[in-house]
C-alpha cells in the first residue's frame, strides 16, 4: 500500500469514528427521550455540547497528570479506530489484530485512571475502583466470546475474520454460526458501555458521577469525545465479530446502530446493580452461555 | 593456560566478591562493586555472538569428584539468564550507591554484609548458569540457596524470619532435586547430559513421573510455583531495597533456568506430554500449565489485598512465574518465545516498580499503601517510572510486557486451550486491578500534609531507575532484538522461535508489529494532544479546592480512599481467601493440585462437547456459587 | 467551614476517609448535607448537618399577623406543602373556637389527598432517579405536573396553594372540576401498571431496595419514626384514622401495612397509600356535589385579628408521617409562639444517621430517598 | 374507649404530687407539673400508660415572667391519645433535665431548643449547634433577639427606584410613604 | 444597582480582525448558548419546579439544557429562592469553582430582595452583592415556563455575547469580597483564588484588587498548586 493512501486511511478512520461516535451519543439521547416520553436533544447537540466545553474560558487542572490523563483518554481510541476495520479501510488493522485492539482499548481507561486519580477527590477515586471492577466483571466473558470468534476464524486477525464471515453471505456471519457466543458477547458489550444496570461507576447519586466529578471545561470536553469514539468502538467491534462487518458503508452504519441500539434501549428501563450483584451476573450467565457457545466451536 | 571468555567471566565475579569482602568495610565500595559488575556485562558481551546462535563457550576449569566429569559451559540460554542477571545486579547495586547506602547505615544495617551477600548471589548465579552437567547444576543450585538466604536475612528481625522459612523450602527443594539425580544417576549411569538424553529415552513411564515430580516440585521451589509460594512474599519483600529489587528481578527465575534444562531440555516435552496420569485424561504437561495458571491466578489476587507495596509486588512476583512456564510449557514457537521474552521483560518490571518502591520508602519511610498519597506531585521520575513498570507488568502496550503477554496469549489461542486462556486473562486483569491500587495509593490521591515536603530521589537512585524505565519502553518498541536472542535460547534446549522482525513477529495467523502499534499509539496521543491543548489554557489548582458536596475541605481532614480499594469486588471474593495454602503448607495435601487435575481430566477429551460443558459447568459453580 | 485549617501539619493516619454527601449532591433530598465517614465502602459514621434551609420560620411567624402566616406556612415544606396549611389553620380555629363548614372540610380533604398523591409520585421518581433509573423519574414528575394542573385551577396556585385559612377555604370550585379531577384519577390510575412494570416490579430495583436501610419495629418506635415509615414496619397506625380530623372518620380508606421494614417495604407502601388517595378522592367526587353550604366560617377582620389566649397542638398525617404544629396565642395579634413539628425532623435526622451506619455508600441516598425526608422541614 | 382510658389516667396521675390534669377533649389532655416532677411523670406515661411516642418538645418562652415553658407531647398508639406535659423553668440560667434515657427523639428536640433558646440539656446525647453551626449572635428564638435589627446591621436591600417611577413621583403621582412609615431598610442609617 | 453598575464596566471584548476568527468566536458562542449545563444544586425551595422543566412534560433537554452534578462540569448557577447564609458560603465555593463563562441565574423573588423572608435572620437578601447575576426570573415561585423562558433569555444574550457578567467577579473581585466579608466576617476566605486566577487568565480589572483583598492577603495563605517539582532544595521535612 502507498504510504500517501496508509496515511489517508488513518488519518480518515478516527475522523469517520468521531463523526459516527456523535451520531451515536445523539441515538442514544433520543432513544432515552422516547423512553421517558420526551423530545429529546437536537441534532448536533453533541457537537454543541464539545464544542462549548472546549471553548470555556477557565478550565481547573489538578496537575500534569490530569491533563496528560485526557490526553491518553482520547489518543488511545484515536489509535484504536486504526485498528480497527471498516468498509473499504483496513489501516492497520492486519498489523496488530484483535488482542492488541482489546489491549489498546484499555489504554484510555488507563489514563483516565491516572487523571481522575490526581484528582484527589475521593468520588472519583470510588468511581476508578468500581470501573475497574466492572471491567474484571465483563472481561471474562467477553474473553471467552473473543477467544471463541477467533479459534472458529483460526486467526486473530480482523479483516481475515470480516472476509471469513463474508465469504459465505448471511449464512456466515457470526452471529449464525455462533449465536450463543454472540448473545454473550452483546452481554459483555453492554456491560462495558457502562449504562443501566452496569452504570455502577458514574452513579451520580452514590459518588456524583465518580470519574467525571472534577472535570470541567475541555476536560469534560475530551471524555465527551472518548464517549463518541466509545460507542463507535463497541458497536464496531461487536459488528465486526458477529455480523460480519460491512460490505459498504450503508449495511456497516446500519447495523452499528442497531447494533447499539439494543443495549442503549434495556439502559433506560433499569436502575443499577450494586458492585457485586454486577460482579455475579457477569460471571454467571454470560460466562455459562460463552462456555457453552465456546464447546460448539471448539 | 588459556582462560576462556567464561572463565574471565567466573574469575571476575569471584573477584568482586573478594573486593566486597576484604573492602567492603571501606569508602564507596558501592560504586566499586558496581564498576566491577560492569566490567562483568562487559565480558558477557563479549561473548554476545552466543546470543545470536553462536557455539557454546566451555570453560577450561573442569574437575573430577568421585568419577564425576564437572564442567561448566555457557550456551545461548545461560547467556539470555546471565544478562538479565548482570544487568540486575548492575542497576540495583548502582540504586543502592550513595544515599540508600548512607540511610541503610544510619538504620543500623550492615552495609558491608549486603555488598557481600550481592555479589556472592550474582557469582553463584553464573555458576548455576554456567552448569555444564546434573552435578555442577546441584552445586550451583545449592549455593544460590544459602547466597540468597545471606541477602535475604541481612536486615534482620521480620527478614530472618522469613529468610528461615525460605530456606527451609530451599532445602527440601534441594533434597526432592538430590533425590531426583540419585534417580537418574541409577537409570544412565552417569550426569553428564548426553547420556541422559540417551537413557531417558528408555526410561520407564514409572521412572519419568518420579522425576518430573521430583525435579519439577525441586525447582518450582524456586521459582514460587503453586503450592510452593508461601514464602517467597515475605522473603523478598523484607529483603533491603536494592537486594530486594535484584531478588524479585531474577533470583526465582533460576528456577525456571533449571525447569528448562532439565524437564524441557533433557526430559524432553514429548515425553512429559506422554506421562498420562493413571484413571484420568490428563498428563504431566497439562499438569504444569494448569499449576502456572494457577500460580498466576492465586498470587495475584493475594497481592491485590495486600497494603504494603513491596509485598504487593513480589506477590506479583509469584504470578507473573506462571506466565513464563505457562509459555513455555505450551512449548509451540510463539509460546515458548512469550515464556522466556517475558523473564526479560519482567525482570525489568519488576526491578523498576521495586526500586521506585524503595526510591518512595527512601523519602517517606514508609511503604504502606495507606499512609501514602499525592506524591506525583513532589516525586515525579519516580511516578513515571513506576509508570512505565506498571504498564509494563500489567502487559498493556506500549511497554514490553505487552508483547510477552501477547505471545503467550496466541500460543494458547493456537492450540486450542480456551479456560488456560481465560486464566491468564482473569491473573492480568487482576494484576491491573491491584497495580493501579499501587500507583493510586502511592502517587495520586491527596498528598498527605507531611509529605509536603517531599524530595524526588536522589539521582544516585533515579539513574538505574530511568535507565530500566527506558529499556522497559525499548524493548517493548522493539521486541524484536530479545527475541533473536530468546530464539537463539530456545533452540538450545530443543525447542523452535517464531519468526522474527524488528517490531515483532510474523505469523499467518495474526502477527504484531510493535514499530507501528506504538507509532499509531502515539500519533494518536500527539493528535489528542493537539485537541486538548488548542482548548485554551488551565489554571492547576490546589487539590483542597475541590468538589465536596459544596462543602470547605481542610487539610487535617483524609479525603484519600486508599484501604480496602476494591470494596465492592470484595464483597463477592472476600469469602474465596480461606488461607488454604496456610493450611496447605502444614498439611502436604494438596487440593488444588487435585481439583486441577480433575478439570484438566476433563477438558482433555477435547472432542467431546459433552465434557467441556460440564466443566464449564463446574467451574461455574464452584466459583459463582 | 472556614477553612482556616489548611496549615495542618498532620492527618491521623487512618485508613478511614471521609466523603460530604451534600449539599450539593444528588444522592441528598433537597439542601441537606450528610458527613460520612468510611472505610472501604462501609459507612463508620454519619452526620447530619442541616440548617442550609433555615428560614427561622418560627421567629418570622411570631412578627406576622395570623392570616399572614397562611402564606409562610407552605413554604415549611416545599414537596407536600397543604398539609401545612391545614395544620396551622386547624391550629386557629382551635384557638378561636372556629366551626368549619362541612363543606369545607370535604374541600379540605380533597387538597390534602391531591397533594398526598402528587408527593408520592415526586418520592418515587427521586426514589428511581437514586437507583440510576430516571425513565420512572421523568415519568412520575410529569405525571404530577397533571396534578399540579388541577391544583392550579381550584387553588390559584401550583406548588403553594394557600387554600386554606383559618374558617374555611379560600375558594369553591370551578365549573366541572370534578369531571376533570375523575378523569385525572383515571390517568393516574392507568398508569400504574407501567409503573409497576418499569419501577416496582423490577428485578433490579427490588433486588437493591431489599434489605437496604431496615430498621425493625421497636425501633422504628424508639425512634419516633411515624407516617409511611413507621407503617412499613407493620404497625397500622396513621393520624387520619387514629386521631381523626375533618372528615376522615367518614371516608372508607384501609391503611397499608408492610412488615419488613426496608426501602422496598417503604415504597411499596406509598404505593398502595396512592392507590387509596385515590379511593378517597373518589369518595370526595360521589359525596361533595351533595354537600352545599358556605365554604368558610365568618372570621373577624383578619388585618385586626386578635386570636384569644390560648394554646393547642394540631396533629395532620401530612405524606411524610405525623405533622404537628404548636402554637400559643397570647391574645394579640400575632402569634406568640408557634412550633412546627415536622416528621422529617426525626427521619432525616437521627433516624438517617442512624441507619446509614454499617450500610453501604450505594445506599445511603436510597436510604435517605425511600425515608421520604425533607429537609426544608428538618431546617425550618 | 378513650374516656374510659382518661379516667384511668387520672388515678395513674395522681401519683405524682403537684400535677393539674386538665381533659381539653377526647384525645388531648394537659397536664401541668412542677419541673423537678416532670421525669417521674414521663416515666410513668410511658412505662404504665404506654405513652412510648414522643411527638415534640416545644418551648415557649415567656419573656415578662422570665421563664423559659417546656412542653412535652407525647402520645399514646395504645389509647390513642395525646398527654401535653407543660414545665416552667427559669430563664436564667436555663437549664434542664434531658429525657433522652426515656424517649430517644428527645435529642433532636433538645438539641434545637438548644440552639434556638440556649437552654442547656443535662444528660443530651449532643448539645451541639445542628442548624445554626455557623451563626454567631445570641440564640434567635429568644424574644429579646430583634431580628430586624440584626438584618439592618448586617444586609441590606435592592433598591428600586426606575427612571419611570421618579418622573411619576416628580409629577405628583405614586405611593408617597411618609418616612415614619417606611420599611425600615429605606430609612437612612 | 447591579445591572447600572454593570454598565459602567466597558466591556473588553476587543473585535479580532482576523473574519475567521470571528467566525469562531461566533460559533464557540452559539454553542454555548445551545449547550447548558446547570448545576444540580437545589438551593431553596424554587427548585421544585426544576423536575417539571427538566422532565417529560416542558423536556429542557430539548433546548440543550441537561442538569450536572458538580460545579466544575456546569455552566448555569441556579439559585433557586432563598440563600441562608450557611448556604451562601456553599453557593460562592460552588461559583468559584465553576469554569468561565458561567451564569448565575436567581429564580424566585427571594433572590432579589429576601422575597417573603425579608425579615429573616438567615437569609441574604441581595443575591447579586455576593455574585454577579445575570438574569432574574421572579415569582414565588415562577412556573417551569417561566424558568424555560428566562433560560431562553439567557441563551439570546449568550448568543449576543452580552451575557458576560462572570468577567466581572473577576474584574470586580474587591467588591464582592467586601460584600461577603461584610456578612461571613472579616476571616472569610475560600480555597479558590480568585485573584491569581484574574492574572492567570488576563482577567483582572481596576476593581479586581482593593482595600478588601489586602484584607484578604492578611488571613489567607493562599494555596498554590502542587506543581510537580524536582530536585530544588526544600526544607527539610518536618518529623
Amino acid at each position: 500500500m502507498a504510504p500517501i493512501e496508509l496515511f489517508i486511511e488513518l488519518t480518515l478512520m478516527p475522523l469517520i469514528a468521531f463523526i459516527v461516535g456523535m451520531m451515536m451519543v445523539l441515538m442514544m439521547r433520543r432513544i432515552a427521550a422516547r423512553i421517558q416520553r420526551r423530545i429529546g436533544p437536537p441534532f448536533f447537540q453533541p457537537l454543541y455540547d464539545i464544542v462549548k466545553l472546549h471553548g470555556k474560558r477557565t478550565q481547573v487542572s489538578h496537575g500534569l497528570i490530569h491533563d496528560i490523563g485526557i490526553v491518553m483518554a482520547m489518543g488511545g481510541y484515536i489509535a484504536a479506530e486504526t485498528l480497527l476495520p471498516v468498509p473499504g479501510m483496513n489501516g492497520i488493522a492486519e498489523k496488530g489484530g484483535l488482542i492488541t485492539l482489546l489491549y489498546l482499548m484499555m489504554i484510555p481507561s488507563l489514563g483516565l485512571a491516572l487523571g481522575v486519580g490526581q484528582c484527589a477527590n475521593p468520588n472519583g477515586s470510588i468511581g476508578i475502583a468500581r470501573a475497574l471492577t466492572a471491567m474484571l466483571a465483563y472481561d471474562i466473558p467477553l474473553v471467552i466470546v473473543i477467544f471463541g470468534v477467533a479459534y472458529a476464524a483460526g486467526t486473530t486477525n480482523l479483516v481475515e475474520i470480516i472476509a471469513t464471515q463474508q465469504a459465505g453471505g448471511f449464512a456466515t456471519w457470526g452471529v449464525v454460526e455462533m449465536p450463543l457466543l454472540a448473545i454473550a458477547g452483546l452481554i459483555a458489550m453492554h456491560a462495558s458501555l457502562g449504562k443501566q444496570p452496569f452504570e455502577i461507576y458514574i452513579a451520580p447519586a452514590e459518588i456524583a458521577t465518580g470519574p467525571m466529578v472534577e472535570m470541567s471545561g475541555k476536560y469534560l470536553g475530551g471524555l465527551f469525545v472518548m464517549q463518541c469514539f466509545q460507542l463507535y468502538t463497541t458497536s464496531v467491534l461487536y459488528v465486526s465479530l458477529f455480523l460480519g462487518g460491512g460490505t459498504t458503508w450503508f449495511d456497516f452504519l446500519i447495523k452499528s446502530f442497531l447494533v447499539l441500539a439494543i443495549p442503549v434501549s434495556i439502559a433506560y428501563l433499569f436502575p443499577r446493580y450494586r458492585t457485586e450483584d454486577l460482579l455475579r451476573l457477569m460471571w454467571k450467565w454470560p460466562v455459562i452461555l460463552g462456555l457453552i457457545g465456546l464447546a460448539f466451536v471448539m | 593456560m588459556i582462560f576462556s571468555l567464561l572463565d574471565e567471566l567466573l574469575i571476575f565475579s569471584a573477584a568482586t566478591v573478594l573486593v566486597a569482602l576484604i573492602l567492603g568495610r571501606g569508602l564507596a565500595v558501592g560504586w566499586m562493586v558496581t564498576i566491577l559488575y560492569g566490567g562483568q556485562l562487559l565480558v558477557l558481551i563479549k561473548m554476545a555472538a552466543l546470543g545470536y546462535g553462536g557455539d557454546p563457550i566451555a570453560s577450561e576449569l573442569s574437575l573430577s569428584v568421585m568419577g564425576q566429569d564437572l564442567s561448566w559451559r555457557f550456551d545461548a540460554l545461560s547467556w539470555f539468564f546471565a544478562l538479565i542477571t548482570l544487568v540486575a545486579a548492575l542497576l540495583t547495586s548502582w540504586f543502592s550507591c550513595g544515599e540508600w547506602e548512607r540511610k541503610f547505615k544510619q538504620q543500623r544495617g550492615n552495609v558491608w554484609l549486603f555488598h557481600l551477600a550481592m555479589a556472592l548471589n550474582v557469582f553463584t548465579m553464573l555458576i548455576l548458569l554456567a552448569s555444564g552437567d546434573l552435578l555442577s547444576l546441584f552445586i550451583g543450585w545449592e549455593l544460590v540457596s544459602w547466597a540468597g538466604f545471606l541477602l535475604m536475612a541481612v536486615a534482620g528481625g521480620v527478614a530472618t524470619k522469613a529468610a528461615i522459612r525460605y530456606i527451609t523450602y530451599a532445602v527440601v527443594g534441594g533434597m526432592s532435586i538430590f533425590g531426583g539425580i540419585a534417580l537418574v544417576y541409577a537409570a544412565a549411569g552417569s550426569l553428564q547430559y548426553e547420556a541422559i538424553l540417551i537413557a531417558v529415552e528408555k526410561m520407564s513411564t514409572g521412572q519419568l513421573w518420579m522425576l518430573v515430580l521430583l525435579f519439577g516440585s525441586g525447582f518450582g521451589i524456586k521459582m514460587g510455583l503453586l503450592p510452593f509460594h508461601l514464602w517467597q512474599a515475605a522473603a523478598y519483600a523484607e529483603t533491603p531495597g536494592p537486594g530486594s529489587a535484584f531478588l524479585g528481578a531474577i533470583s526465582s527465575r533460576m528456577g525456571l533456568f533449571a525447569i528448562l534444562l532439565v524437564l524441557v531440555k533433557l526430559f524432553g516435552i514429548v515425553n512429559i506430554d506422554s506421562l498420562k496420569i493413571p484413571f484420568t485424561l490428563i498428563d504431566a504437561r497439562d499438569l504444569l500449565a494448569w499449576i502456572a495458571v494457577f500460580t498466576i491466578i492465586f498470587p495475584t489476587y493475594t497481592a491485590l489485598k495486600q497494603n504494603d507495596a513491596r509485598y504487593l509486588l513480589a506477590w506479583h512476583g509469584i504470578g507473573q512465574g506462571g506466565y513464563m512456564l505457562l509459555g513455555l510449557v505450551t512449548a509451540n514457537s510463539l509460546g515458548a518465545a512469550g515464556g522466556l521474552l517475558h523473564v526479560l521483560n519482567y525482570a525489568a518490571c519488576q526491578a523498576a516498580l521495586l526500586m521506585a518502591v524503595f526510591a518512595v520508602m527512601h523519602r517517606t519511610g514508609t511503604a504502606d499503601l495507606n499512609k501514602l498519597g499525592g506524591l506525583v506531585a513532589r516525586m515525579p521520575l519516580s511516578f513515571l517510572v513506576l509508570l512505565t513498570g506498571i504498564i509494563g507488568l500489567a502487559g498493556l502496550p506500549p511497554m514490553n510486557g505487552f508483547v510477552s503477554k501477547w505471545l503467550v496469549y496466541r500460543s494458547l489461542l493456537e492450540d486450542g486451550m480456551p479456560l488456560l486462556f481465560l486464566g491468564t486473562i482473569i491473573g492480568t486483569l487482576g494484576t491491573i486491578l491491584s497495580v493501579y491500587k499501587l500507583i493510586h495509593n502511592m502517587f495520586l490521591g491527596q498528598l498527605r500534609v507531611e509529605h509536603e515536603q517531599v524530595r524526588e530521589a536522589p539521582w544516585s537512585m533515579m539513574t538505574p531507575m530511568l535507565i530500566l524505565a527506558g529499556t522497559i519502553f525499548v524493548t517493548g518498541l522493539l521486541p524484536g532484538i530479545p527475541l533473536t536472542w530468546v530464539s537463539a535460547a530456545l533452540q538450545t534446549i530443543g525447542l523452535t522461535g517464531p519468526e522474527i522482525t524488528l517490531g515483532g513477529i510474523e505469523s499467518s495467523s495474526g502477527s504484531l508489529d510493535m514499530i507501528w502499534v506504538i507509532g499509531v499509539l502515539f500519533a494518536g496521543f500527539g493528535i489528542g494532544a493537539v485537541i486538548f491543548y488548542s482548548a485554551g489554557p488551565s489554571k492547576r489548582v490546589h487539590q483542597l479546592d475541590n468538589y465536596a458536596g459544596g462543602h470547605f475541605l481542610t487539610a487535617d481532614v483524609r479525603y484519600q480512599y486508599s484501604d480496602n480499594f476494591y470494596s465492592g469486588l470484595m464483597h463477592l471474593i472476600r469469602g474465596w481467601y480461606r488461607g488454604s495454602f496456610q493450611w496447605l503448607e502444614n498439611s502436604i495435601t494438596s487440593l488444588v493440585e487435585f481439583l486441577s487435575l480433575g478439570m484438566q481430566g476433563i477438558y482433555r477429551r477435547a472432542n467431546s462437547e459433552f465434557y467441556l460443558l460440564s466443566t464449564a459447568l463446574f467451574i461455574i459453580a464452584w466459583v459463582v456459587f | 467551614m472556614r477553612p482556616e485549617n489548611y496549615e495542618a501539619q498532620r492527618q491521623p493516619p487512618s485508613n478511614e476517609y471521609e466523603l460530604n454527601f451534600g449539599p450539593n449532591h444528588p444522592g441528598i433530598e433537597g439542601n441537606y448535607a450528610l458527613k460520612v465517614k468510611l472505610h472501604g465502602d462501609i459507612v463508620l459514621e454519619a452526620k447530619a448537618d442541616g440548617g442550609y434551609l433555615h428560614r427561622g420560620f418560627e421567629k418570622l411567624m411570631e412578627q406576622r399577623l395570623w392570616i399572614q402566616n397562611i402564606a409562610l406556612v407552605p413554604r415549611i415544606c416545599v414537596p407536600d406543602p397543604s398539609p401545612m396549611e391545614l395544620c396551622y389553620s386547624m391550629a386557629v380555629e382551635e384557638l378561636c373556637g372556629l366551626k368549619v363548614p362541612q363543606r369545607a372540610q370535604w374541600l379540605r380533604v380533597m387538597q390534602l389527598e391531591l397533594s398526598r398523591i402528587a408527593a408520592h409520585l415526586f418520592t418515587f421518581g427521586g426514589h428511581a432517579a437514586t437507583t440510576g433509573m430516571y425513565s420512572t423519574m421523568y415519568w412520575g414528575v410529569a405525571d404530577r405536573d397533571l396534578l399540579l394542573d388541577l391544583f392550579e385551577e381550584f387553588t390559584g396556585g401550583r406548588v403553594y396553594s394557600i387554600y386554606n385559612i383559618p374558617g374555611g377555604v379560600r375558594r369553591e370550585l370551578p365549573e366541572g372540576f370534578l369531571q376533570r379531577l375523575t378523569e385525572t384519577l383515571d390517568y393516574i390510575e392507568s398508569r400504574l401498571p407501567d409503573y409497576d412494570n418499569l419501577f416496582f416490579k423490577n428485578q433490579v430495583f427490588v433486588k437493591r431496595a431489599k434489605g437496604t436501610g431496615v430498621m425493625s419495629r421497636e425501633q422504628a418506635l424508639e425512634w419516633g419514626v411515624t407516617g409511611p415509615n413507621l407503617r412499613a414496619t407493620g404497625l397500622a397506625f396513621d393520624v387520619r384514622r387514629d386521631d381523626p380530623y375533618l372528615v376522615y372518620d367518614q371516608l372508607a380508606f384501609d391503611i397499608p401495612v408492610e412488615e419488613s421494614g426496608d426501602a422496598w417495604a417503604r415504597t411499596l407502601v406509598r404505593r398502595k397509600e396512592l392507590m387509596e388517595s385515590i379511593r378517597i378522592l373518589r369518595q370526595v367526587v360521589e359525596i361533595l356535589p351533595d354537600i352545599h353550604g358556605p365554604i368558610r366560617a365568618p372570621i373577624p377582620n383578619p388585618l385586626a385579628w386578635n386570636v384569644p389566649a390560648g394554646e393547642t397542638y394540631t396533629r395532620v398525617e401530612s405524606s411524610k408521617g405525623e405533622l404537628c404544629y404548636y402554637v400559643v396565642s397570647n391574645g394579640g395579634p400575632k402569634p406568640y409562639r408557634v412550633h412546627v413539628r415536622g416528621p422529617s425532623s426525626m427521619h432525616a435526622v437521627q433516624v438517617l444517621e442512624k441507619m446509614s451506619v454499617g450500610s453501604r455508600i450505594e445506599d445511603i441516598a436510597q436510604t435517605m430517598f425511600s425515608l421520604d425526608a425533607c429537609p426544608p422541614e428538618v431546617d425550618r | 374507649m378513650s374516656q374510659q382510658v382518661a379516667h384511668w389516667l387520672d388515678n395513674l396521675l395522681k401519683e405524682i404530687e403537684g400535677i393539674e390534669v386538665r381533659r381539653k377533649s377526647s384525645r388531648r389532655v394537659r397536664v401541668d407539673v412542677p419541673a423537678d416532677a416532670l421525669p417521674a411523670l414521663l416515666e410513668l406515661l410511658q412505662g404504665r400508660a404506654g405513652y412510648i411516642h414522643l411527638s415534640a418538645i416545644s418551648c415557649v418562652d415567656w419573656i415578662d415572667d422570665g421563664e423559659f415553658e417546656l412542653v412535652y407531647h407525647v402520645w399514646s398508639y395504645e389509647s390513642h391519645s395525646l398527654v401535653s406535659a407543660h414545665i416552667r423553668i427559669a430563664r436564667e440560667p436555663g437549664v434542664y433535665l434531658s429525657v433522652y434515657d426515656l424517649y430517644q427523639p428527645a435529642a433532636f428536640f433538645e438539641r434545637d431548643i438548644h440552639e434556638m433558646y440556649g437552654i442547656h440539656f443535662e444528660g443530651s446525647p449532643n448539645m451541639e449547634k445542628f442548624i445554626l453551626t455557623e451563626w454567631d449572635g445570641p440564640p434567635p428564638m429568644r424574644k429579646e433577639f430583634d431580628s430586624e435589627a440584626y438584618i439592618n446591621e448586617h444586609l441590606s436591600w435592592q433598591e428600586y427606584n426606575p427612571e419611570w417611577l421618579q418622573e411619576l413621583v416628580a409629577e405628583g403621582g405614586g405611593v408617597i410613604i411618609p418616612p415614619e412609615e417606611q420599611r425600615f431598610s429605606q430609612k437612612k442609617k | 444597582m447591579v445591572m447600572s453598575r454593570l454598565q459602567k464596566i466597558p466591556v473588553v471584548e476587543e473585535k479580532k480582525g482576523n473574519p475567521l476568527a470571528r467566525v469562531f468566536d461566533d460559533l464557540v458562542r452559539f454553542c454555548r448558548s445551545r449547550s447548558l449545563f446547570i448545576l444540580h444544586y437545589c438551593t431553596g425551595c424554587g427548585a421544585i419546579e426544576l423536575p417539571p422543566a427538566m422532565t417529560s412534560r416542558f423536556d429542557m433537554e430539548r433546548l440543550g439544557i441537561q442538569p450536572m452534578v458538580s460545579p466544575r462540569q456546569a455552566d448555569i448557577l441556579l439559585i433557586t429562592g432563598y440563600v441562608s447564609i450557611k448556604t451562601l458560603k456553599r453557593v460562592i465555593l460552588t461559583y468559584e469553582q465553576m469554569g468561565s463563562p458561567k451564569y448565575v441565574v436567581g429564580i424566585c423573588s427571594c433572590t432579589v430582595n429576601g422575597g417573603m423572608y425579608w425579615q429573616s435572620y438567615a437569609t441574604a437578601k441581595k443575591l447579586d452583592e455576593y455574585m454577579p447575576v445575570d438574569l432574574y426570573i421572579a415569582g414565588c415561585m415562577p412556573r417551569p415556563e417561566a424558568v424555560i423562558s428566562g433560560l431562553q433569555k439567557l441563551m439570546d444574550r449568550i448568543k449576543n455575547g452580552e451575557a458576560d457578567s462572570w468577567q466581572d467577579y473577576y474584574r470586580n473581585y474587591d467588591y464582592y469580597l467586601g460584600n461577603q466579608q461584610k456578612l461571613f466576617g472579616e476571616d472569610w476566605q475560600t480555597p479558590t483564588d480568585i485573584i491569581t486566577e484574574a492574572k492567570h487568565y488576563e482577567l483582572m480589572g481596576e476593581g479586581t484588587l482593593g482595600q478588601h483583598t489586602r484584607l484578604l492577603e492578611q488571613h489567607q495563605q493562599p494555596l498554590e498548586a502542587l506543581e510537580m517539582r524536582l530536585g530544588h532544595k526544600l526544607k527539610e521535612p518536618v518529623e
